[in-house]
């Protein structure tokens, strides 16, 4: 059995690989059918990622909001719920944040922990919501979420027409002492819009796998997600659980908001339409098997490719639709590693 | 010599286990045959492989002494096989009869009618003395009910083999009776009846042979008439098996629990327990007998705090439990076997170590500041592990990958450890094998011989009478009866149980 | 007029004294543009903008896909990682169309001190509200444009009601708002003007939806400035035009004769408010040719230049409207006449009228 | 406005605005009945609006017009749509994918290839508009009743009355016929239909195929009906709203028609709002945001708990338990 352990290792490592590659290579014959050639496409797409520090830095930073977005997901996940109110919770956890980047002026140690707890705190009382009705009155999580991104989409639109527009049709911009940009990342990476984003966002990672499998409450949480009769027996608050996950959940998620906030931007804009964060989010954490490893992952796969189409759109023609097609493909690939597993599991035989 | 099943040489394996390793069995026309063996031991996955739910990896099948390839369920009930599943496979929000002729529906202009199927259903449960009610949903009846509705489902389809898997373990000891009745009649009627079954005093007293399999391995078949429990146990777990659980009188010593007046509603908002009056005393094993569904399921999840009291008190060592939150009655020194495993008993995706400390995680030493500490963790779980022989190849393993004893003795394992004052045990046998349940009534004695009070709910008369030192009879939400175990005896526990006079409660007491 | 492909005259710089204002030849011309969300093709700017770009490279030999070129952005995201691409491949001038590409044209300004960018819709300020050398600012006198076709309403409905769709409010969208209704009141100061907002740039359903609930309240000429939310306007104008009812369309940005189309060539488009991005998009990208990139200048386009106005599809539109219409073109240039753009400013404009 | 005319203005629209979610969450029902979570009916939504423009414009561009243009747009978008479906199908129960994961990837896959496929075929990001679309019209006999025929049966969508109907057809399948016993059965608890000789993942697969052919349709109507032209931003949503529908409804037909009729109602009544007198005065957002707290405070106040079939989300695997 332990002989054997290496090999699973290597066979579960191998799977998502094999994945990204159908993707890749099905997203090339479809380039290769509708007349474009797949090398020069590619090749500018692995340029657009990797051949600068510049691109380099715009895929860290389009990273960062992808893997908080997938952390909420993960997390929720983790207790059986479904949060599809990622994208709601962003644009609150957005406004919060950038409203205290404006309206305070205080030290940075103060006011740029001030903001992202802000933010924090937004997206914690939209998730809030679906979390309270479904514990007290069992009200599916899945509707009550996408609900409040509407709420959430055209109330941060009146306020901040309201009360913070300037123009140009957004917000002031915030205060440097709330500013995750910074102009040293932004000079080793030639002017890429990389913040100080990141590290929150690894540091989420740890926050989550740390609650998750090294806390009493994680354990609880991950009890309630996968058997609440079990978890009430044995004595946990079952409700209060899953309040608290969907309160954490949409923590993350609001701290995505304010990366875009007080990192990339520095400011809100009135949104004509959902960000799409939140549905990139689902599939990150799904990609990622709800783990925080696997997000990251699946971010830096999600966003390379995003960053990388750009430059395939302007250097090899190709519609960056592509990269969406072969984003979804890769999530099939990924989700049918049984298919795949099986596969390997009946070459194997045949080698014997 | 012809047979109207021969099953030759099957082998079925699954990833990195035999299940079955070249196993035979033979059924013969008007017969009931036994298949016995220890949890584990293959009778399922031998009896998926005849209706088809498993392709065997070798061996043959023959049908009325044609060889056979029955690759789908669909091919054995043409073939006049059915099978009643170990596990129910009812639809809970189909009516009975909805359940019954699903995949096989009798149509008028292209919609199910069901008014003809009704009446079918009527006419086939008539014959055979299995009374259901056609119209019922299945959520709403009663387990015994619901295993008639297995069988119904089995003739409807016409067949005439019939395979039960464990019929026995769900039902009350009067549900029991009435079930052996019914295969009677099913013989009786030219059927055939494959029956597995851990309870030996069934097989003696129904079937006419019985096959026995160990660890994948077919030991033999032999004739009832020519054997004995003893010599059945012996051949299905390769040594002699105690059955008459060895134990000293008790010792009672100070009231732990004392319930008083307690009425507790059941889901549907009626009274399930009604004014009950209890007391258990430290070094005694209570029995709380009766038939299912008068109350004793929420009498013990009241008591457990997973369930609101209504009214009067539950005192344990003098302070009151009504109205804590399970939390705080655990912590107060009880302990509870749930009388579901899967559903209350385990998170089954997680390792056994991780359940092993369900209700402790949050104390030391498997938590500091809120932060757990695994390697105590584990450490207490291989040791639980080895003291209750919990077979399971490690304490990372998901619960999800035990039989269902050792999840079951891992459970134990777990409720005993936390040395609780009052230990309630709800049918912790239920669908175990003898050397398994060997082993839990030893474990409940030794408890109680460390004084602790024991409330021991089964509906398996054996147990309680083996077991217990008291028994408490629950009729209709109260007790209405409390007898010394070994001054009763299944015939009156019967009748008390059915609501039998009072007085000669009273005087039994 | 730009000089014809093979033969571009070479006119130096006259009088820029940065390098990289130098007149180029027509052939290393390079010239690029980042569309918004829209893309090159969305019936409104984006498109508008790509045809003058598109017209200015072919006239003067450019090759598509060089010389003269585009990136789409998927979101707001990308704004600035397609800029900078142009900006990186040393694209003589890079544009950015829309006034949501501000702050990412700004951040790249201040970056790239020699890059020459252009920006639509909007002007470009640093903190101490100056222009940027290296920003071109191109906007439009949409309210002059809404004015025209405000007089046209004003003059053709027979209720006294006309309606106006916005799709997110915005400054942007007041102008179009408060120039469509000083046109209607300047005609007809009695008319009544219902005003909403879809709060969506692509909500034809909701667009439909306001604009059913307008008709039905009495307006029969809605004019709109909501992109595609827009399409519902048209979709519930056909509607009610199969059914024979008299109600109207304006559309914006284009000539949007095509969209109110039913039945045999009829079209229930009354007129449109054309923007001229793609004049203005070539003037600009021409100047910048020949040496004279208006950088740090806010060109403001309007009726003068004939950058906004009425559609050339005029069947629809009656001859005394089309008269006024040329009237008020005159008073509007003359400065007789101030549009405003603003909801103060509409104020102080229908005081003057009293 | 007056009463009469705001009811005149709401209620058709409300009609008008639900038939697409009717049908789309029609199509949920079916696949997620027979066990299949879909939350790809947004992509299908999306693959059934490109499918019935993209077959209207080449048919008119081959000089065809008329009803039997809409009727072919129509058909062919519903076998697209269940032709698009098997993807999902193929990934969560041939090949064991997680549904939800493998819904997810049909939205992606669903808005790239179209809009890919917009680009190749017309070399812009958007399709022109059609000239044949569906209009309204009164249902003859019934838009003269008095009171009722001006409310619901004049100039009206014929797709919505097409909508209610399926929805009462698809409740009479799904709960009288053999056919939706053994859907239904296959959702609640595929092992027991398996032993009485149901084919688990054939019922599955044409439950997925069904939400296909639905949400399709659904897609279609919206394109036909509302925008006239197929872009990446056609549908933005409502395959979501379709399936928050039919959860509200219980996963029951005529409770997912109500759910879509109510959030119809909500949606009308809240653009319609702005321009009642009475209503003119509250800030626009409260009325955006009205139906989605409506439908919120609908769901904590009566709905409550709505469990879905029990098997629903786990691939089917003989013999396991
Ligand atoms: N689906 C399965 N996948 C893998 N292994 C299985 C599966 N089903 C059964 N097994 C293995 O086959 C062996 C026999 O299981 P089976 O269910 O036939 O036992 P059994 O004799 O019916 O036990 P019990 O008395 O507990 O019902 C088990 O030890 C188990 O490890
Ligand atoms: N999906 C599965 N994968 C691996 N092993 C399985 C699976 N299903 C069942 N088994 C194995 O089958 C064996 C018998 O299981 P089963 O549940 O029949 O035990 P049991 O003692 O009869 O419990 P129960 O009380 O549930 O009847 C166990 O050893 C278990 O490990
Ligand atoms: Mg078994
Ligand atoms: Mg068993």
């Amino acid at each position: 059995m332990s002989k054997l352990l290496p090999k699973g290792r290597l066979l579960s490592w191998s799977v998502p690989l094999i994945a990204v590659f159908l993707g890749i290579f099905i997203g090339a014959i479809i380039m290769l059918v509708s007349g474009y050639n797949p090398i020069t496409g590619y090749s500018a797409l692995v340029r657009g990622i990797f051949s600068d520090t510049y691109y380099l830095g715009e895929t860290i930073r389009m990273m960062t909001p992808l893997i908080l977005a997938g952390l909420a997901v993960a997390f929720a996940f983790r207790t059986g719920l479904l949060n599809i109110g990622v994208e709601g919770q962003l644009i609150v956890g957005w406004l919060a944040s950038v409203y205290v980047g404006i309206a305070f002026d205080l030290p940075a140690v103060l006011h740029l922990p001030m903001a992202i707890l802000a933010g924090a705190l937004a997206g914690a009382l939209w998730g809030f919501i679906p979390g309270l009705l479904k514990a007290k009155f069992q009200v599916h999580e899945v509707i009550v979420t996408i609900m409040m991104n509407y709420i959430a989409l055209y109330t941060a639109n009146a306020i901040i027409r309201s009360y913070l527009i300037v123009p140009g049709e957004r917000t002031e911009s915030i205060n440097q002492s709330a500013s995750l940009s910074s102009p040293f990342l932004q000079s080793l990476t030639d002017f890429s819009r990389l913040h100080w984003g990141f590290v929150v966002a690894i540091l989420a990672c740890v926050i989550m796998w740390f609650i998750l499998w090294r806390t009493t409450k994680g354990y609880e949480l991950r009890a309630v997600g996968l058997n609440q009769h079990a978890s009430q027996y044995a004595g946990m608050n079952v409700q209060r659980n899953i309040i608290l996950s969907m309160l954490i959940s949409g923590g993350f998620a609001g701290v995505a908001g304010a990366m875009e906030g007080l990192g990339t931007y520095g400011y809100m804009s009135i949104l004509s339409g959902f960000s799409g964060l939140g549905f990139d989010g689902i599939a990150v954490a799904l990609l990622g098997a709800n783990t925080a490893i696997g997000v990251v992952l699946a971010s830096f796969l999600f966003g390379g490719l995003k960053i990388g189409a750009l430059n395939m759109q302007s250097q090899a023609g190709v519609p960056t639709e592509l990269v969406e097609i072969v984003i979804a493909l890769i999530i099939f690939f990924v989700a049918s590693s049984y298919i795949i597993r099986w596969v390997m599991n009946r070459v194997k035989k045949e080698d014997i | 010599m012809s047979y109207v099943i021969e099953m030759n040489n099957i082998r079925k394996e699954f990833p990195g286990i035999v299940a079955n390793d070249n196993i035979t069995l033979q059924l013969k026309k008007g017969e009931i045959h036994a298949l016995l063996g220890e949890n584990g031991a293959g009778k399922s996955t031998l009896m998926n492989v005849l209706f088809g739910l498993y392709q065997p990896e070798r061996g043959e099948i023959r049908v009325h002494g044609e060889k056979v390839e029955i690759t789908d369920p669909n091919i054995a009930n043409r073939l006049g096989i059915g099978m009643v599943h170990q596990h129910f496979m009812l639809v809970d929000k189909f009516t009975v009869t909805e359940n019954i002729v699903m995949g096989n529906e009798p149509t008028k202009f292209g919609v199910v009618n069901i008014k003809k199927a009704a009446k079918e259903v009527k006419a086939i449960s008539e014959r055979y003395g299995l009374s259901v009610d056609p119209h019922a949903k299945i959520e709403d009846i009663s387990v015994g009910m619901q295993q008639r509705v297995e069988i119904l489902k089995t003739l409807y389809r016409g067949a005439d083999i019939l395979i039960f898997d464990e019929p026995t373990a769900v039902l009350t000891p009067q549900e029991i009776q009435e079930l052996i009745g019914i295969m009677k009649t099913l013989v009786a009627e030219g059927k055939s009846i494959i029956l597995i079954t851990h309870k030996l005093k069934e097989i003696m007293a129904v079937c006419d042979r019985c096959t026995v399999i160990r660890r994948g391995k077919g030991i033999g078949t032999v004739e009832v008439s020519e054997t004995d429990q003893d010599k059945l146990a012996a051949m299905m777990v390769g040594r002699e098996v105690n059955f008459k659980v060895d134990k000293t009188p008790a010792v009672p010593k100070e009231t732990v629990l004392s319930v008083t007046d307690l009425t507790v509603k059941d889901s549907r908002g009626v009274d399930a327990v009604k004014s009950l009056n209890l007391e258990i005393k430290a070094g005694e094993i209570v029995g709380l007998a009766g038939v299912d569904g008068n109350g004793q399921s929420e009498f013990i999840e009241a008591i457990a705090g997973l369930r609101k009291a209504d009214k009067g008190s539950i005192k344990l060592n003098n302070k009151e439990l009504v109205g804590l939150r399970p939390r705080k009655v655990t912590e107060s020194g009880i302990g509870h076997i749930p009388e579901d495993r899967h559903k209350h008993g385990l998170v089954l995706d997680f390792a056994i170590g991780e359940n092993i400390v369900l209700q402790t995680y949050y104390q030391k030493p498997y938590s500091k500041n809120t932060v757990l500490n695994y390697p105590e963790i584990y450490k207490k779980a291989k040791e639980l592990i080895e003291d209750f022989d919990v077979r399971t190849p490690s304490e990372y393993t998901p619960a999800r990958a035990l039989s269902g004893g050792n999840q079951q003795k891992a459970i134990i394992a777990r409720e005993v450890d936390r040395s609780p004052d009052f230990l309630i045990a709800a049918q912790p046998t239920r669908g175990l094998d003898v050397g398994a349940i060997e082993s839990i009534h030893k474990r409940l004695i030794s408890e109680r011989d460390k004084g602790r009070g024991v409330l021991l709910m089964s509906l398996e008369l054996d147990e309680v009478l083996n077991v217990s030192d008291r028994i408490a009879v629950m009729y209709e939400g109260q007790i209405v009866a409390i007898v010394d175990a070994d001054k009763t005896n299944e015939k009156e526990l019967g009748l008390l149980m059915a609501g039998g006079k009072k007085e000669k409660a009273g005087e039994a007491q | 007029a730009c000089g014809s492909g093979d033969t571009a005259e070479e006119t130096p710089a006259d009088g820029g004294d940065d390098s990289s204002e130098e007149a180029v030849e027509a052939g290393d011309f390079k010239v690029a543009m980042v569309t918004d969300v829209g893309g090159i093709d969305d019936k409104s700017f984006n498109q508008s903008a790509w045809e003058g770009l598109s017209a200015f490279g072919e006239e003067v030999g450019l090759e598509e896909g060089t010389g003269y070129r585009y990136l789409q952005s998927q979101t707001m995201d990308d704004f600035e990682p397609n800029l900078r691409n142009l900006v990186r491949e040393d694209a003589d001038l890079v544009w950015g169309i829309g006034f949501l590409m501000e702050d990412a044209i700004r951040t790249i300004a201040e970056q790239v001190e020699d890059a020459q960018l252009a920006i639509v819709d909007t002007v470009v300020l640093d903190a101490e509200e100056n222009t940027y050398d290296n920003i071109a600012n191109v906007t439009f006198k949409e309210h002059e444009g809404s004015f025209l076709v405000g007089v046209i309403a004003g003059l053709q409905t027979e209720g006294d009601k006309v309606g106006f769709i916005g799709g997110v409010e915005s400054g942007l969208i007041k102008k179009f708002e408060n120039g469509f209704k000083a046109g209607v009141k300047a005609v007809n100061p009695d008319a009544e003007i219902l005003v909403q907002y879809a709060e969506s740039f692509n909500d034809a359903s909701r667009g439909s939806q306001i604009a059913n609930t307008m008709y039905s309240q009495g307006a029969d000429i809605i004019y709109h400035a909501a992109g595609g939310t827009g399409n519902g306007l048209f979709t519930e104008a056909i509607n009610r035009a199969r059914n024979g009812e008299n109600v109207w369309a304006i559309g914006v940005d284009r000539d949007q004769h095509e969209e109110g189309e039913y039945g045999d060539g009829q079209s229930v488009t009354l007129t449109s408010m054309v923007k001229r991005v793609d004049t203005a998009v070539a003037i600009v990208s021409e100047q910048t040719m020949n040496g004279d990139f208006p950088g740090g200048e806010i060109l403001e386009y309007g009726l003068e230049e004939d950058a906004v106005g009425i559609a050339p599809s005029t069947d629809n539109v009656s001859e005394e409207a089309l008269s006024a219409v040329e009237d008020y073109k005159g008073q509007i240039q003359s400065g007789d006449i101030s549009v405003p753009q603003t909801d103060d400013e509409y104020e102080e404009y229908l005081n003057g009228l009293e | 406005m007056d009463i009469m005319q705001i009811l005149g203005l709401v209620i058709p629209a409300a009609i008008f605005a639900a038939a697409p979610l009717i049908l789309t969450a029609l199509g949920g029902l079916f696949s997620e009945r027979a066990g299949v979570v879909n939350i790809g009916l947004e992509g299908l939504m999306v693959m059934g609006a490109f499918t019935a423009i993209i077959t209207t414009l080449t048919l008119e561009g081959m000089g065809m017009g008329g009803p039997v243009v809409i009727l072919l747009a129509l058909v062919i978008s519903i076998l697209i749509g269940s032709l698009f479906s098997l993807f999902h199908a193929v990934a969560s129960i041939t090949f064991r994918a997680d549904q939800i994961v493998s819904g997810v990837a049909l939205n992606f896959l669903a808005v790239g290839l179209t809009v890919f496929i917009v680009r190749l075929l017309y070399n812009k990001g958007q399709t022109d508009y059609i000239s044949n679309r569906i209009y309204r019209m009164d249902v003859p006999l019934l838009s003269d009743i008095p009171f009722i025929g001006p409310l619901f049966f004049s100039s009206a969508y014929m797709t919505s009355y097409v909508a209610i109907l399926l929805a009462v057809i698809v409740y009479f399948v799904i709960f009288y016929t053999p056919f939706g016993l053994r859907l239904r059965s296959v959702g609640e608890h595929p092992m027991a239909a398996d032993t009485m000789g149901i084919n688990v993942n054939r019922m599955r697969y044409i439950g997925v195929m069904l939400s296909g052919a639905f949400a399709g349709l659904g897609g279609a109507v919206f394109a036909l009906t509302v925008t006239g032209n197929f872009s990446g931003t056609t549908i933005v949503g409502q395959g979501f709203m379709a399936l928050a529908a039919l959860i509200f409804g219980k996963w029951n037909p005529l409770g997912a028609l109500g759910a879509a009729l109510f959030f119809g109602l909500a949606q009308a009544l809240s653009i319609t709002g702005q321009q009642i007198p009475l209503l003119s005065d509250v800030p626009p957002v409260f009325l955006l945001i009205a139906p989605y707290v409506l439908t919120i405070l609908a769901l904590a106040g009566f709905v409550g708990r709505a469990e879905g079939p029990k098997a629903i989300g786990k691939p089917y695997i003989k013999g396991s338990r």
